[in-house]
C-alpha cells in the first residue's frame, strides 16, 4: 500500500465507522454531508486548482443533476436509479454546451461566465414554476434501494456516499498525476508554451470542465437523495461561493484540501450554530485566519508547518506525514 | 411616451447607482489587480452608517459625507492590515474578502438587527415631478446628476491631476511607475480609500431609493460584478458605460420580457464575453 | 532550386492601424543558419508569433516546406516540424527540470490523453528526455524544480524544450539574453551542434555570437525588410549603418 | 495532514457521543422537561421575522412560567438561515441529536416543504408559526403538521371581497413577490375579487430581490381604481417608499405582510390609507389579544405583529395539546391527536379551531393604516368571523382544482 493513499484510507474508514460510534443518527447524516461537500468540492478542484480556472457557478453541475433526477423521479415517474443515469447523462450534455461558451475566457471572465450561466439556470428554477416548482422546489425525491441495500438508512447511505468519495478521489488521485493531469497544470501556467508544444489546450480544458461537470453531478445526485427535496437555493451564487471556499481553505490544487475544507465549512456550519449563534461571523473569521496563517490553504499551510517542525529534530522521522502536493 | 420617458429615467438612476458601486470596484481591480468581494458589504456598511447618523439627528448631506469618509477609512486600514499581504495572490484575495464580507454582513445584523429601515431622502428632493406626461420623483433625478458629477470627479482626477497620472502609470505598469517614483504603496491605500468610500457614498446615496436591509449586499455586489464585466474591470470608461448599459438592460428587460426578468443581466453578458472576454473596455490581462 | 524550409510572402501585421510587421517577404533553404537583425521595435519577436500562430497575420502567407501555415493553430504548426524558444521564459515552474521536457515530447504523442498511469512511470519518455537533456548538459540537474534553478539553466532547459519537438525549423528568440560569458560559451557550443539539416532562424543581440552563427541576415526596421543576404553582404551595406546608427 | 482529522473528528465525534448520552440522562427522578425544538432564523435576508418569532415565543413561555402541562419546557432554538437545506439538517438536529417532543417551525413556506417529507418519516409532532403555503394543509395534508397560522390566501379571499362589495372597485392592478407566497395570496385575492365582479387587469411580479422597484411602479396603469400589493419581509417597505416617490397615483389595498406591524414601525406617511386583511392586527378586537398585545409591547417596545403573534399562537396550541394529554408528551401519537383537536378560546387571534386538514379557522379583518398615538397602527375597519382556508367555497371542488399559482385562476382580463 502505497504511503500516499494510507491518510486517504484511515480517513474515510474513520468516517464509515461513525454510525457505530455514533448514538444518534445526526453525526451520521452530518459525515454524509461532509463526504457529500467533499465531492463537489472535489470537483471544483479540478477547475480551480489544476487548471486554473476559478468558477463562481460550480454549483450549476450538482443543481441540474438534482433537480433532473428529483424531476425524473417524481413527475417522470422513472425508478431512482435509471433517473439518477438520465439525469447525470443530460447534466454532462448540458455541461458541453456550456463549455462552448464558459471555456472563451479566462481569469475574471471565466470566473463571471460561470455565475452567469449558473444564474440563468438559477433563475429559469426559479421562474418555471409548472416544472420545478418554484421557490417551493421538488419534494418527496425517493432513494434507491430495498432489503439487499436500505439506502433508507442513514449509516447505509452514509456509506454510499463513501463509496462514491472513495471512487473521487482514486479517480482525481490518478488523474492529476497522469500525462492528461500534468498538461493541464501546464495550460495552467504557460498555455503558450503548451500550445507550442503540440498541445491542444481547449481540448484539454473541456477535459477538465468535464471532469468538474461529473463529480458535480454525482455530489448533486446525493445532495438529492440525502435531502429528498430541491430548491433553487441550492444554486444560488452563495452555494457556488461555498464549494469555492471549501476548496480555497482546504488547499487548491492538493488532494486532500477539498476534503478537508468541505469538512471545515460543513462542520462550522453545523456544529459550531448549535453552541454559537453568530456562526457565520465565526465562518467569516475562521477564512480570515486561515488566510493570514495559511494563505495557500489549509493542507498545504500544514504541510509547510511540518517541515518547519523537522528541522528541529536531530534525526528525521519516519514519514508518517507524507510530503503533501503543494503545487496549487 | 410618458412609458419610454420615466424608464429611461428609472434606467439612468439605476445606471448612476451602480457606476457609484462599480467604479469603486473597477478602480481597485485596475490597480491592484483584486477582486474585492467585500465591496457589497461596504456598500450597505456605508447605508447603515448614513442611516445611524440621520438618526442622531444630523442630516442626510452630513451622514452622505461621514459615511464615505468612515467607509474609506476602514477600507484603507483593511488594505494595510490584510490585503496588502496577499498581493498578486487571487485565491487568498478572495477567501479573505469573502470572508470579510461574511464578518461585516453579520455584524451589520448584530448591531442594527434585520428589520429592514427607510432612509428617508432630505426634504428638499422629497417628492415627485412632472416631466411631460410623466411622474418622476425628485431625489431619482438628483442620484441621476449626483453620479455623473462623481463619474466627472473621478474623470477629472485620473485624467487631470497629478494623483491620476500615478494612478494611470501604475495601472499599466506598477514596476515602470515604481521606477519613476511612484510610491506604490502609498497609492495603493489611497485609491482603495477611494474606491472603498464611493462604496460607502454609494450606500447612503442608494438607501432612499433601495433601503437598508440585511441582504443588500448580496442583492447589490453580483450588480457590481456585472458592470465590472460587461465595461472591461479595470476601465474607469468601462465601469461608466457599463454601468448605465446594465441600468437600461435591467429596466427594459424586465418591463418589455418580464417572462426573462431573471436572465435579463446574464443574457448580453454571455454574448458580450463570448466576443470580448476581457469586456467592453478592458485590456488584456496578463 | 529547392523548396525553401520556410516561405514567407508579403506579411503584414497591424495592431489597431498600427504595422508591426510590413509586407515581409522571406525564404529560407533547408539547413540554413538564418538571423534576424534589427533594433528594439523593429518587429523581430512579432514575426516569430506570426510563424508560430499566436499571431494572425492580416495579410500574407507563411509557408513550411510548401504547406501553408496562416490558419493553423500554434499546436498544428509543430506538428509540421516547427519549433521555438521564447526570449521571455516560458517553463512550468512547478515541474522539475526532466518533467518539463517530458511536457514537450508528449506534445506530439498520442500518450498526452491518458488520464490513469503515472506520467512519472512512462520511462521511455524519461530516457528521451535526459538524452536531450544530455545535449543541453542538465542531465545531472534533471530532478530539480524550475523554480530552484539559476537562470543560466533555465535558459538552456527553454532550448531543449524547443528540442524535444524534434524540429525541422527551429526559432530561436534571444538564446543568450541575460547569460553570463561562460554559460554563453555552453549555449554556443550547443547551437553549433544542432544537427545540420535543422533550419535555424535566431534573433541575438550580441554580434559576435550572431554574425559566428549565421550563413544570411535579414535586418529589418519599423516592421520592413531593409536588407537579405550573405554575412559579407549587409556588413557592407550601407542600410545596416543607418538603421543602426543613422536612426 | 490527513492524520490530523482523523484525531479531530474522533475527538468532536466521541465528545458528540458522550454529550448526548449525558443529555439522554434522566435529570429529574420523574418528570424530564419537554423539549421542544423551535425553528426561527437568524441570519440573512429572514433574520428580522426570525426575531419577531423568537420574542412571541419567549413571551409565551414566560407567561405560562417555563411550563407546559405540569412540566418545565426546555426550548432548543436553531438558526435555519432561511436556506432549505440547513433548515433540513437543523430539523434533523433537533429530532436525532436533541430528541425533541415536538417542533414550532420554521417560519418560511420553502423551509416548511424542505422537512415536509422528514417530519413525515420519523413522526414527529411540528406546528408552523408562519409558513403559510397552501398545499401543507390542502392536497398534500401531512399528519404530523398544523397550522398555527392560516394560509396564504385564506385572508385575501375577505379582501377580494371587500373590495369588490364594499370599495365598490372594478378594476385592480397587482403587483406581487414572485415567489409562491406572493401568488397565492394575489391568486386568492383575484378569486374573490372576481367572482365578486371585478376584473383584475394587470399583474406585476417583481423578482423577490430586486433592486428597484421603480421600472415596475412606472408600469402601473393608471386607470385601475386600486392597486393590490403582496409583499413579504422588507419589500412592503420598499415598495411603498418607492411608491410615494412616484405620487402613488392610485390607492394601495394590500395583503398582511405588506403593512406588518413588524415593518410598520418602520414605515413613514407612505403607509397612511393603505387598506389590508389579516388574520393578525395589534389592534383587533378578539378575546385575549388587548392583553397580548399590551403586553408585547411593554417587554418588547414595539405592536406584535405577524411573526410575533404567530409563534405565540403556535406555542399556546402546544400548551393546549399538552395539557389536553396531562403532559404525557412522549406518547407523540397523542400529542398529534391533541394537537389536531385544539380549541382556543382567546388569544391573539381570539377563538380559534382547526379544520379537518390541521389549519385554522379563525377571525379576518379588514384594516386601514393610519397614524394613532404617534404611531402607524391598522385599524380595523371590518371583522369576518370563522374564515376557513376555503373561504366560501366548497372543500372538495377546491382542493379537486390546481393549487394557487402565478397562473391560476387564470387571469381573463388582463389587458381590459
Amino acid at each position: 500500500m502505497s504511503p500516499r493513499i494510507l491518510p486517504f484510507i484511515m480517513v474515510l474508514a474513520a468516517m464509515a465507522m461513525v454510525p457505530l460510534v455514533s448514538t444518534s443518527p445526526f453525526y451520521v447524516n452530518l459525515t454524509s454531508q461532509v463526504a457529500i461537500a467533499a465531492i463537489g468540492a472535489l470537483g471544483l478542484n479540478v477547475l480551480v486548482g489544476h487548471a486554473g480556472l476559478n468558477s463562481l457557478g460550480f454549483a450549476v453541475f450538482p443543481g441540474l443533476t438534482a433537480y433532473l433526477v428529483a424531476w425524473l423521479s417524481t413527475v417522470g415517474g422513472f425508478d431512482p436509479v435509471p433517473a439518477a443515469l438520465l439525469a447525470i447523462g443530460g447534466t454532462l450534455a448540458a455541461s458541453m454546451l456550456f463549455a462552448l461558451v464558459a471555456l472563451r475566457t479566462t481569469g475574471l471572465g471565466f470566473v463571471m461566465i460561470t455565475m452567469a450561466l449558473c444564474q440563468i439556470v438559477w433563475g429559469a428554477a426559479y421562474r418555471w414554476t409548472s416544472v420545478t416548482g418554484g421557490d417551493n422546489g421538488l419534494s418527496g425525491v425517493p432513494r434507491p434501494g430495498g432489503a439487499v441495500l436500505p439506502l433508507e438508512r442513514p449509516e447505509w447511505f452514509l456509506w454510499l456516499c463513501l463509496c462514491v468519495l472513495a471512487l473521487a478521489l482514486l479517480q482525481l488521485g490518478r488523474f492529476f498525476d497522469s500525462p492528461l493531469g500534468v498538461a493541464l497544470r501546464g495550460t495552467r501556467d504557460q498555455p503558450r508554451r503548451m500550445s507550442a508544444v503540440g498541445y491542444d489546450v481547449w481540448r484539454i480544458r473541456f477535459v477538465a470542465w468535464m471532469l468538474a461537470a461529473g463529480w458535480g453531478a454525482a455530489a448533486g445526485l446525493l445532495y438529492a437523495w440525502y435531502h429528498q427535496f430541491v430548491s433553487p437555493h441550492m444554486m444560488a451564487v452563495t452555494a457556488s461561493a461555498e464549494v469555492l471556499l471549501m476548496v480555497v481553505a482546504g488547499g487548491a490544487g492538493t488532494l486532500a484540501g477539498p476534503l478537508i475544507g468541505a469538512a471545515l465549512v460543513v462542520l462550522l456550519k453545523n456544529l459550531a450554530s448549535i453552541w454559537i449563534d453568530r456562526w457565520m461571523m465565526l465562518l467569516g473569521v475562521t477564512f480570515v485566519v486561515i488566510v493570514l496563517l495559511m494563505p495557500d490553504g489549509i493542507v498545504p499551510g500544514l504541510g509547510r508547518l511540518t517541515a518547519w517542525l523537522r528541522r528541529f529534530r536531530p534525526a528525521p522521522a519516519p514519514a508518517l506525514v507524507p510530503r503533501e502536493r503543494t503545487d496549487g | 411616451m410618458a412609458f419610454w420617458i420615466s424608464q429611461s429615467l428609472n434606467a439612468l438612476a439605476l445606471g448612476g447607482l451602480l457606476f457609484m458601486l462599480a467604479s469603486g470596484f473597477s478602480l481597485i481591480f485596475g490597480l491592484m489587480r483584486v477582486a474585492n468581494l467585500a465591496h457589497g458589504a461596504l456598500f450597505m456598511l456605508g447605508a447603515y452608517l448614513g442611516l445611524a447618523v440621520v438618526k442622531a439627528g444630523f442630516g442626510f448631506w452630513v451622514a452622505a459625507a461621514s459615511a464615505a469618509v468612515a467607509v474609506g477609512l476602514f477600507g484603507g486600514v483593511l488594505e494595510r492590515t490584510l490585503l496588502r499581504r496577499l498581493a498578486g495572490r487571487t485565491l487568498p484575495q478572495v477567501l479573505l474578502t469573502l470572508g470579510l464580507a461574511f464578518i461585516i454582513a453579520d455584524a451589520c445584523l448584530m448591531l442594527w438587527g434585520g428589520d429592514p429601515m427607510r432612509l428617508p431622502p432630505p426634504p428638499e428632493l422629497s417628492g415627485a415631478v412632472r416631466i411631460g406626461d410623466a411622474v418622476f420623483p425628485r431625489y431619482r433625478l438628483f442620484v441621476i446628476g449626483a453620479s455623473a458629477a462623481v463619474a466627472l470627479g473621478l474623470w477629472l482626477l485620473v485624467e487631470r491631476t497629478r494623483a491620476g497620472a500615478m494612478i494611470r502609470a501604475a495601472v499599466d505598469d506598477v514596476g515602470m511607475a515604481r521606477a519613476i517614483g511612484v510610491s506604490a504603496s502609498t497609492l495603493f491605500t489611497a485609491v482603495f480609500c477611494l474606491g472603498t468610500a464611493l462604496a460607502g457614498l454609494g450606500g447612503v446615496i442608494g438607501g432612499p431609493i433601495l433601503s437598508v436591509y440585511p441582504t443588500l449586499d448580496q442583492d447589490m455586489l453580483p450588480l457590481a460584478l456585472l458592470v465590472v464585466i460587461l465595461g472591461g474591470a479595470g476601465s474607469l470608461i468601462g465601469a461608466f458605460v457599463g454601468a448605465y448599459a446594465i441600468g437600461f438592460i435591467y429596466t427594459f428587460g424586465q418591463v418589455l420580457v418580464p417572462d426573462l426578468a431573471y436572465v435579463i443581466l446574464f443574457l448580453p453578458m454571455i454574448a458580450v464575453l463570448s466576443v470580448a472576454p476581457q469586456g467592453l473596455f478592458g485590456r488584456r490581462l496578463g | 532550386m529547392a523548396e525553401p524550409a520556410l516561405h514567407i510572402a508579403g506579411l503584414s501585421k497591424q495592431f489597431g492601424g498600427l504595422p508591426a510587421v510590413s509586407d515581409v517577404s522571406l525564404a529560407i533553404m533547408p539547413g540554413e543558419r538564418h538571423l534576424l537583425l534589427g533594433p528594439n521595435g523593429a518587429g523581430k519577436t512579432t514575426l516569430f508569433n506570426l510563424i508560430c500562430g499566436d499571431l494572425a497575420p492580416t495579410l500574407g502567407s507563411i509557408r513550411l516546406f510548401g504547406a501553408e501555415l496562416v490558419g493553423l493553430p500554434p499546436r498544428k504548426r509543430t506538428a509540421f516540424g516547427l519549433a521555438r524558444t521564447y526570449q521571455i521564459l516560458t517553463l512550468f515552474p512547478h515541474e522539475t527540470i526532466c518533467r518539463n521536457v517530458m511536457l514537450a515530447l508528449n506534445g506530439l504523442k498520442a500518450g498526452k490523453w491518458g488520464t490513469w498511469r503515472a506520467f512519472e512511470a512512462n520511462r521511455a519518455l524519461r530516457a528521451e528526455a535526459m538524452a536531450i537533456l544530455d545535449r543541453v548538459r542538465l542531465a545531472d540537474l534533471a530532478d530539480r524544480p524550475v523554480s530552484q534553478t539559476a537562470y543560466g539553466d533555465r535558459r538552456r532547459l527553454e532550448i531543449a524544450m524547443a528540442l524535444a519537438l524534434s524540429p525541422r525549423v527551429l526559432l530561436l528568440d534571444e538564446p543568450l539574453a541575460g547569460l553570463s560569458r561562460d554559460e554563453r560559451v555552453t549555449v554556443q557550443d550547443l547551437l553549433a551542434n544542432l544537427p545540420p539539416d535543422v533550419t535555424v532562424v535566431l534573433i541575438e543581440h550580441d554580434m559576435d555570437v550572431a554574425l559566428a552563427f549565421a550563413e544570411r541576415i535579414t535586418l529589418l526596421h519599423h516592421g520592413r525588410v531593409v536588407a537579405t543576404g550573405s554575412r559579407a553582404e549587409i556588413a557592407a551595406d550601407p542600410r545596416t549603418r543607418e538603421v543602426y546608427l543613422g536612426a | 495532514m490527513p492524520r490530523m482529522t482523523t484525531r479531530a473528528a474522533a475527538c468532536s465525534w466521541l465528545a458528540a457521543t458522550a454529550l448526548s448520552a449525558l443529555a439522554a440522562w434522566p435529570v429529574a427522578a420523574q418528570q424530564p422537561p419537554i423539549k421542544v425544538g423551535f425553528m426561527t432564523v437568524r441570519s440573512g435576508a429572514l433574520a428580522a421575522g426570525g426575531k419577531q418569532m423568537e420574542q412571541g415565543m419567549e413571551y409565551c413561555l414566560a407567561e405560562r412560567g417555563g411550563m407546559m402541562g405540569g412540566r418545565k419546557v426546555e426550548l432548543i432554538t436553531v438558526d435555519t438561515a432561511g436556506q432549505p437545506a440547513t433548515t433540513k439538517t437543523r430539523a434533523q438536529e433537533l429530532v436525532e441529536r436533541e430528541r425533541v417532543n415536538a417542533i414550532i417551525g420554521p417560519l418560511a413556506a420553502f423551509e416548511a416543504l424542505a422537512i415536509d417529507d422528514y417530519i413525515r418519516q420519523v413522526g414527529v409532532p411540528v406546528i408552523s408559526p408562519s409558513a403559510a403555503a397552501e398545499d401543507l394543509t390542502q392536497r398534500k395534508v401531512n399528519p404530523w403538521f398544523v397550522r398555527a397560522v392560516g394560509t396564504s390566501a385564506q385572508a385575501n379571499h375577505a379582501l377580494g371581497e371587500y373590495a369588490a362589495k364594499d370599495l365598490k372597485l372594478k378594476r385592480v392592478a397587482t403587483i406581487g413577490d414572485d415567489f409562491a407566497f406572493g401568488h397565492e395570496a394575489t391568486a386568492g385575492f383575484q378569486r374573490a375579487f372576481e367572482d365578486n365582479g371585478g376584473q383584475v387587469v394587470q399583474k406585476l411580479w417583481p423578482p423577490l430581490n430586486v433592486a428597484d422597484y421603480g421600472s415596475y411602479i412606472s408600469q402601473i396603469r393608471t386607470d385601475v381604481d386600486a392597486v393590490y400589493a403582496a409583499f413579504a419581509g422588507g419589500n412592503g417597505l420598499r415598495f411603498l417608499q418607492q411608491y410615494a416617490e412616484y405620487g402613488a397615483p392610485v390607492k394601495v389595498i394590500a395583503q398582511m405582510t405588506t403593512v406588518d406591524e413588524g415593518i410598520l414601525k418602520s414605515m413613514g406617511k407612505e403607509a397612511v390609507g393603505v387598506i389590508s386583511s389579516g388574520w393578525y392586527t395589534a389592534t383587533q378586537d378578539v378575546p385575549g389579544n388587548k392583553e397580548f398585545a399590551a403586553g408585547i409591547r411593554a417587554k418588547y417596545g414595539a405592536d406584535p405583529g405577524y411573526y410575533t403573534a404567530g409563534a405565540y399562537e403556535a406555542c399556546a396550541f402546544l400548551d393546549a395539546a399538552v395539557k389536553a394529554i396531562d403532559g404525557k408528551v412522549e406518547d407523540k401519537q397523542a400529542l398529534m391527536k391533541a394537537l389536531r383537536a385544539v380549541k382556543l378560546e382567546k388569544g391573539p387571534f381570539g377563538e380559534v379551531t382547526l379544520d379537518e386538514y390541521g389549519n385554522p379557522i379563525m377571525t379576518v379583518t379588514i384594516r386601514k393604516t393610519e397614524e394613532k398615538d404617534g404611531r402607524l397602527q391598522n385599524v380595523v375597519i371590518k371583522t369576518y368571523p370563522k374564515v376557513t382556508q376555503f373561504w366560501t367555497y366548497d372543500p372538495k371542488a377546491f382542493l379537486a382544482d390546481p393549487v394557487y399559482s402565478r397562473d391560476y385562476p387564470p387571469a381573463k382580463n388582463l389587458g381590459k
